[in-house]
């Protein structure tokens, strides 16, 4: 048969920096392609060539058999290619049907919105998604934005689709739906190129797997009789353990106590309802819970970036209620962000600056008032060494870095402060195997050196396997609270979904 | 000074027919000026497209005779200069503040060198006679506001139409949205085929096209003539409203018509005796700007990607 | 356009000095600007080398004097109040050359013998001005449209005023300050203003501005007082007469005075000298007003009445 | 197909350096300039040699360059604090003027005093004058979300309307006509340093001025604060910066720069307040600082050819009769095309 997508000796090279060195790969009609690799491997920049995005340095790109180039997405489009992007490509400020409709006025006058709304509704009911058209965007939680990332995908009616990482931010029922979607669209005969960090939904869903590593063809296996091991050996090219070794640690004083604590979110919606909870040193206590249900509320409570409206922060004995993120920062309060470039990292700043973010006022790295920038840089030499941040040069913008390396150093810079308590939201969120180990086997053991440690993430089998407790986070409260012998994924899944916890 | 005449309606009529005269050409300009910075562009040119704008107007219907080809002219000259503003800031990515300023006091050179080759110095400078008003019937017996309101010259009629027909354009075609996109989110725009690039020119020409009609305002309907610098910074006022009026139409031609009102307020209180240094009374409409704005700004509205230049392969 | 061409023409008379003139605005303001440019013109006409520089701001003032002075001008205008510091700060490094200020000198500041300055008491002639309106009016309400609140500007509004007073102490006169001698559209506006508040007569004394102030008499059918120039016709039917300061004559009598080394201080000139004077008045004014203007006219030129030179508003009460 | 040729085989060899841009563009500008001031009936060769030689080959054109570029630096380096805290401030011509008369009312009024402490009083006024004008803008921008691009602006017409208030009334001079305050006593002028020019000793506080930007951005706390606000508001309340501290404090310092600009734009040049000091030297700032971008030295390079390109034009208006619009036309044209060549120069540098 021939493939509909065949790329040719595609090279890509930014500057001096060359991302992609001749790959060449063909996608055959009905077929699900799984592209692993590396963070910073070239995945997305292979993508992006595809759909028109970026221009290839050099090699061929050819549909059916017939050489093609795509100047714009605009072209890519017209040729039955559709893309869900690692990173959204949503405009917050409109609705859903709205951003389906961008781009597709064919006679670019009419608006048929409610045309679209309907057509919306129905792909969302054969395919089991849950969209309001009407919602604006930016009042979606990220789960929601990422399937309407989808819904805009499939309302092209693309014949090739490629999928970037969509499933970081779904949850596992929604993954499961996502995997029956694509399943059926390749039963229909669109090829579909499939992106992602968790290797066990790659086995499930594809046809063939291909690895890339430093922007090249590595090799090719069919998922079966492939074990997550062989894919992780072959992305890192060594091997990964998949479950952290989780010891045992005495459970100290109660650092962050939280009393009946009430805010309301950036729209003025109540988004935490009577919370009271405390995280003992020592002790890592999971947050588990589907996006948009408070947690990022919650981070900010015990942070000092969002108001309580009600109730009580304490914080290793100190009444910080509504104090500034400084009187937080000074109480020693660590905090790893979800969105590491808005919060944990400022545009434009060095490694080094980023790696001072917290402490740049404090000795030694600055004295009245001066900067002392050798101290930074040794500093940020040293943590990054300790971390192993993969960079160009210490002086390089830390947005420039990938983002497995940027959540290195955030964490490296958070958690070498030794704070008393650490907040840590989606701490591996779209990380490759080898670097979610690394990331695990440093928060277990800040937890040894007696840390208090809220862990907040979507994915479950993190929680499970790092927490001493996990507390189930629904609408804005607590609804179940468990033991590690009492883990149970159905079950959790139940409590995250709405179902009370009996008794 | 005359306290009784603030209570009469013939003083009520005349300042808001006033308000109206001041309004129509900021707020022609402010139109424009939410297309472009709706597409992404910030236009601080608009002062210097407007300048244009009224010389072009003015010089076609001078020798033509015709208000109509004067306008055209008017708005093409505008358009001329908007694209100049492209070229560098959408083409070469330049920073738009720089090259909007530098429009500005390219326009001041071009209009009164242009003028004073065409016509010279003289203590007579040409007119042409100014725009007459066409009155509604009916509409303009209505007390008070009829005869402030439909007792207009044309482009004050074209000015209220274009408010519905602005919306129209802007959120309810897939023009509009296309536009809007890329303004917003020009990335995402472009993976969804928008070409961000025609957005942003289509946006800034009709822009240009706007402000060089509300320069074409004061020349042609407000004073049949062409004097230096005849806008007199009205076209930073046109920047100040867009962002009063939130970007949407209706919004701006509101924040319009409080500046014209303070405008012709201000004049009127001075006229009837009001004993105040003029000074504070000339402070009123920029005073009332900065505390309107101050109350009603506290959620912005601004396109997100305002003011930043769009080039694909960047990050 | 007309332009100077400093070097290129030869004058008839190659003894004459050559002439360089500083405006503060625009050249084609039709207004304070415009006058003095005509009255450039005038003596390029009879035969002086002449250049000028227009819309010169207040930080370049000191340099382009200096640079006309090293181009060897013997006389160099500078049009405005505000070209004084600068002048007695330039002045003495150039002893060959005269600084002619046409405006009011500074106080306090140490006078140089080649720097003159000439202020123009444009107020004697507003005084007639306001005889005619004064006179003319029937409503009683007169308006004034002037550009910025500066001495001149001052003196000939509150003269004007005086002079309403003393003829028709009925009439009253509503002054607007505009602030800007180069925007028509508020001028225009400010003029609306004061017919819808029954003005019939309406001066201006605002350049630019003040064109706006014609267009919207125009368009009211309300009686004019110009200013600058003869405006009569920007508005043949409606002007009653223009407030017109001749500065060629009063630059023509300081080459004089640079010839016979009487060149210097202070010289305060108004309608006895020729420098200040206005146009015809047109046949709406009514002959007593004619003969009334006349009679005060004389009274000036003869020493027997002053017109009141008063530096505040006085117009509204 | 041509512009892809002239980029890869001329623009490329061409732009090696900066300086080849700038003299490119230049030259080019000219080109254009010399089209108008041929139909302007001048000789544009005559024109810009009279350009050249007034500003650098002679001695007073020099000082007269430098003096004018002293108000623009100073004004130029508070934008440059202001864009570095994320804050574009158009408000330079406003609050140059209200530091003006700021210092040359509290000169006058402790004129008793020995002269270094009615220096510092007056320029300390001038800079709390000029500061308190930006704070207005920061404030409404870190509190009330107002844009202080707006705010600027407005409060330029309502600053200079004021002083126009003050000159008229509270602080005319003394039995004068005119509408200016007093003359500063003969010991508050700033020393000339160039003998019979213009260039006063106010460059120093320029350079120093400049430094400082440089050091305070760099190397202080204060400006990695100012820094992480303006290039991430939301990352630099997770470091615990107080954002809205930071956002007025930088619109401060910014008016305050250019309050200074006005004090020792009076102090040096004209020795007292009047209307119209300041011919928009707040907008050409705003020039000044994005073509330098916004470095100390880029900053003081870009000023003197701003002043420089005034001076020149200005003689050339003197001694060929251009007329000031041609000058208008050709200093803007003159920025574009530097901005233009140099982003040429990028482009084929990639
Ligand atoms: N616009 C760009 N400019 C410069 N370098 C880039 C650009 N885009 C990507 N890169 C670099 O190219 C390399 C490949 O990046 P890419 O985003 O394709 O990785 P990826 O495989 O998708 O990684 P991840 O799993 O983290 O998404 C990285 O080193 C990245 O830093
Ligand atoms: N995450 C954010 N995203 C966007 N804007 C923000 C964010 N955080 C703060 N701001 C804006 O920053 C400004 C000031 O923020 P903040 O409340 O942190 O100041 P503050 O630290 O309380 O300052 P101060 O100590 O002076 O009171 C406000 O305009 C606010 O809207
Ligand atoms: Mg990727
Ligand atoms: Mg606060």
């Amino acid at each position: 048969m021939q493939a509909c997508l065949s790329l040719r000796g595609i090279t890509k090279c930014f500057g001096s920096f060359s991302a992609l060195n001749h790959i060449s790969l063909d996608v055959q009609p009905g077929e699900v392609l799984a592209l692993l690799g590396e963070n910073g491997a070239g995945k997305s920049t292979l993508m992006n060539i595809i759909y028109g995005l970026y221009q290839p340095t050099a090699g061929q790109i050819l549909l059916n058999g017939q050489p093609v180039t795509f100047s714009s997405p605009l072209a890519a489009i017209s040729h039955g290619i559709g893309m869900v992007h690692q990173h959204f490509m949503l405009v917050p400020a409109f609705t859903v049907a709205e951003n389906v409709a961008i781009g597709q006025g064919k006679a670019r006058l009419t608006l048929r919105l409610d045309q679209i709304a309907k057509e919306l509704q129905q792909l969302a009911a054969r395919y089991h998604l849950q969209v309001d058209p009407f919602a604006r965007v930016a009042d979606l939680p990220v789960g929601l934005q990422q399937q309407v990332e989808i819904l805009k995908a499939l309302h092209h009616g693309a014949k090739i689709l490629i999928l970037d990482e969509p499933t970081g931010v779904l949850t596992p029922k929604e993954i499961t739906g996502l995997i029956q979607t694509v399943r059926s669209l390749a039963a229909q005969g669109t090829s579909v190129i499939f992106i992602s960090h968790k290797l066990n939904e790659v086995l499930e869903i594809s046809d063939r797997i291909v690895v890339l590593r430093q922007g090249q063809c590595v090799g090719e296996v069919s998922p079966q009789g492939t074990t997550p091991g062989d894919l992780a050996r072959m992305m890192v090219g060594r091997d990964v353990s998949f479950q952290p070794d989780r010891q045992a640690s005495p459970r100290g004083e109660a650092i962050l106590v939280m009393d009946s604590v009430r805010a309301i979110n950036d729209r003025g919606v109540a988004a935490l309802q009577d919370i009271s909870l405390a995280v003992h040193a020592g002790e890592i206590v999971g947050i588990a819970g589907v996006d948009g249900n408070g947690q990022t509320e919650l981070a900010e409570i015990v942070t000092g970036l969002r108001l309580l409206t009600a109730g009580e922060v304490v914080i290793a004995g100190e009444n910080l209620t509504n104090q500034t993120p400084l009187d937080f920062i000074n109480q020693k309060v660590g905090h790893v962000p979800e969105d590491r470039k808005k919060n944990g990292s400022i545009k434009g700043f060095s490694l080094w600056e980023t790696a001072v973010m917290k402490n740049h006022g404090n000795f030694p790295f600055s004295h009245s008032g001066i900067l002392n920038h050798e101290k930074m840089i040794d500093h940020t030499q040293k943590l990054v060494r300790q971390y192993d941040v993969r960079m160009a040069t210490i002086h390089q913008s830390a947005h420039s870095l990938s983002g497995g390396n940027l959540q290195k150093l955030i964490l490296a810079r958070e958690i070498t402060a030794t704070p008393k308590f650490i907040v840590v939201m989606h701490p591996t969120r779209g990380l490759d195997v080898g670097a979610i180990e690394f990331v695990h086997s440093q928060l277990l053991e800040a937890r040894r050196q007696g840390a208090a440690i809220l862990l907040i993430s979507s994915e479950l089998e993190e929680v499970m396997s790092l927490a001493d407790r996990i507390l189930i986070l629904y609408e804005g409260k607590i609804v179940g609270q468990l033991l590690p012998d009492e883990y149970d994924p159905n079950h959790i899944g139940l409590l995250m979904a709405g179902a009370r916890e009996a008794g | 000074m005359d306290v009784d005449i603030l209570t009469g309606s013939m003083f009520w009529t005349s300042v808001i027919a006033a308000t109206v005269r001041m309004a129509v050409p900021i707020y022609l300009a402010g139109l424009g000026e939410i297309f472009c910075e709706r597409a992404g562009v910030l236009n601080i040119g608009i002062e210097g497209q407007m300048l244009t704008g009224a010389l072009a107007a003015f010089f076609a219907t001078y020798y033509s005779g015709s208000v109509l080809t004067g306008m055209l002219a008017g708005a093409l000259a505008g358009l001329a200069m908007a694209l100049l503003l492209g070229f560098l800031c959408i083409k070469r990515q330049l920073d738009q503040t720089t090259i909007g300023v530098l429009l500005n006091i390219f326009c001041l050179g071009l209009t009164s060198f242009s003028y004073r080759v065409i016509f010279g110095i003289s203590a007579t400078p040409p007119t042409i006679p100014p725009l007459a008003a066409v009155s509604i019937p009916f509409l303009s017996n209505i007390p008070v506001l009829g005869p402030a309101l439909f007792q207009q010259n044309l482009f004050v009629y074209a000015a209220l139409i274009s408010v519905p027909a602005a919306y129209w354009l802007l959120f309810r075609t897939s023009l509009g949205l296309d536009l809007r996109a890329a303004g917003e989110n020009p990335r995402a725009a472009e993976t969804m085929g928008v070409n961000v690039v025609a957005m942003r020119y289509l946006g800034l020409c009709l822009c240009g096209a706007l402000a060089g009609l509300a320069g074409a305002f004061l020349s042609l309907a407000l004073l049949g003539r062409f004097v230096d610098n005849i806008t007199a910074g009205r076209g930073f006022i046109a920047l100040a409203i867009v962002i009063f009026g939130c970007w949407k139409p209706h919004r701006v031609l509101g924040a319009a018509l409080l500046f014209g009102f303070a405008e012709a307020l201000q004049l009127r209180l001075q006229a009837v005796g009001m004993n105040i240094p003029y000074q504070f009374m000339l402070m009123f409409p920029y005073v009332l700007t900065i505390i309107v704005l101050a109350m009603t700004s506290r959620r912005t509205f601004a396109p997100a990607a305002l003011g930043q230049p769009y080039a694909r392969e960047n990050e | 356009g007309e332009k100077p061409k400093p070097a290129a023409e030869k004058t008839a008379a190659p003894a004459k000095m050559k002439i360089a003139m500083l405006l503060p605005g625009p050249a084609n303001d039709a207004g304070w600007n415009t006058a003095a440019y005509q009255g450039l013109m005038k003596l390029k006409d009879s035969g002086y080398e002449v250049a000028f520089t227009e819309s010169v701001p207040v930080a370049n003032i000191e340099e382009a004097f200096r640079n006309y002075a090293e181009k060897g001008y013997g006389l160099i205008v500078g049009h405005g109040f505000q070209f004084g510091d600068p002048a007695l700060k330039v002045a003495g490094q150039f002893a060959n050359t005269k600084i002619f200020v046409s405006g009011k000198n500074p106080t306090n500041a140490k006078m140089l013998p080649n720097v003159g300055f000439i202020d123009q008491s444009e107020f004697e002639g507003a005084y007639l001005c306001g005889i005619v309106a004064g006179m003319t009016t029937k409503t009683n309400k007169i308006g004034y449209v002037a550009g910025m609140e500066i001495p001149g500007q001052l003196a000939n509004l509150a003269a004007f005023t005086k002079a309403v007073e003393a003829v028709n102490p009925q009439a009253k006169v509503f002054g607007i300050i505009t602030g800007s001698f180069s925007d028509p559209a508020k001028g225009k506006e400010a003029a609306t203003a004061q017919i819808e508040n029954g003005a019939d007569i309406i001066m201006h004394a605002a350049d630019s501005t003040g064109l706006g102030v014609i267009e919207a008499a125009k368009a009211k059918n309300v009686m004019l007082i110009g200013y600058g120039a003869d405006q009569s016709a920007l508005a043949p039917e409606l002007m009653l007469t223009s407030l017109i300061p001749d500065l060629s004559k009063a630059i023509t009598q300081q080459t004089e005075r640079i010839d016979k080394g009487t060149f210097g201080g202070v010289w305060k000139a108004g309608i006895k000298d020729g420098i200040i004077d206005i146009a015809p008045l047109s046949a709406k004014v009514p002959q007593a007003a004619k003969d009334k203007v006349a009679q005060v006219r004389k009274d000036i030129v003869e020493g027997k009445f002053s017109v009141p030179e008063i530096y505040e508003r006085i117009d509204k009460k | 197909m041509f512009i892809d040729f002239v980029q890869q085989h001329i623009v490329k060899k061409c732009t090696g350096t900066s300086a080849t841009v700038i003299l490119a563009a230049v030259i080019l500008s000219l080109l254009c300039g010399a089209v108008f001031i041929a139909l302007a009936g001048a000789n544009p060769l005559e024109a810009y040699y009279d350009m050249l030689k007034s500003t650098l080959g002679r001695y007073y054109g020099v000082g007269e360059v430098i003096s004018k570029s002293i108000p623009l630096v100073l004004i130029a380096a508070g934008v440059a604090i202001g864009f570095y805290g994320g804050q574009t401030n158009l408000g330079g011509d406003g609050q140059f003027y209200l530091g003006a008369i700021a210092a040359v009312w509290t000169g006058l009024l402790f004129a008793e005093l020995p002269w270094p402490l009615v220096f510092i009083l007056s320029w300390i006024a001038a800079c709390l004058a000029g500061g308190a004008w930006g704070a207005i803008a920061g404030v409404l921008k870190a509190y009330l979300n107002t844009s202080e691009i707006i705010v600027t602006i407005m409060l330029n017409y309502v600053s200079v309307l004021f002083v126009s208030f003050l000159v008229h009334g509270p602080l005319k001079e003394k039995g004068g006509f005119i509408p200016q305050t007093a003359t500063l006593p003969e010991e508050l002028h700033l020393p000339i340093i160039l003998e019979a020019t213009r260039a006063h000793a106010g460059i120093l506080v320029a350079l120093i001025a400049l430094l400082t930007l440089w050091f305070v951005i760099h190397k202080t706390v204060l400006g990695y604060r100012i820094r992480a606000v303006g290039q991430g508001l939301a990352g630099a309340r997770y470091a615990g910066i107080h954002c809205g501290r930071y956002i007025t404090l930088s619109l401060f310092l910014s008016g305050a720069l250019a309050g200074l600009a006005g004090a020792i734009e009076v102090f040096g040049i004209h020795h007292r307040v009047l209307e119209g000091i300041s011919s928009d030297f707040g907008f050409t700032a705003v020039i000044v600082a994005l073509l330098g971008r916004l470095k100390p030295l880029g900053i003081l390079g870009s000023a003197l050819l701003l002043s420089g390109l005034v001076v020149g034009a200005n003689a050339m208006q003197v001694s060929q009769g251009v007329p000031v619009s041609v000058v208008l036309m050709l200093e803007s044209m003159m920025v574009a095309f530097v901005l233009l060549g140099e982003s040429y120069r990028q482009t084929a540098a990639k």
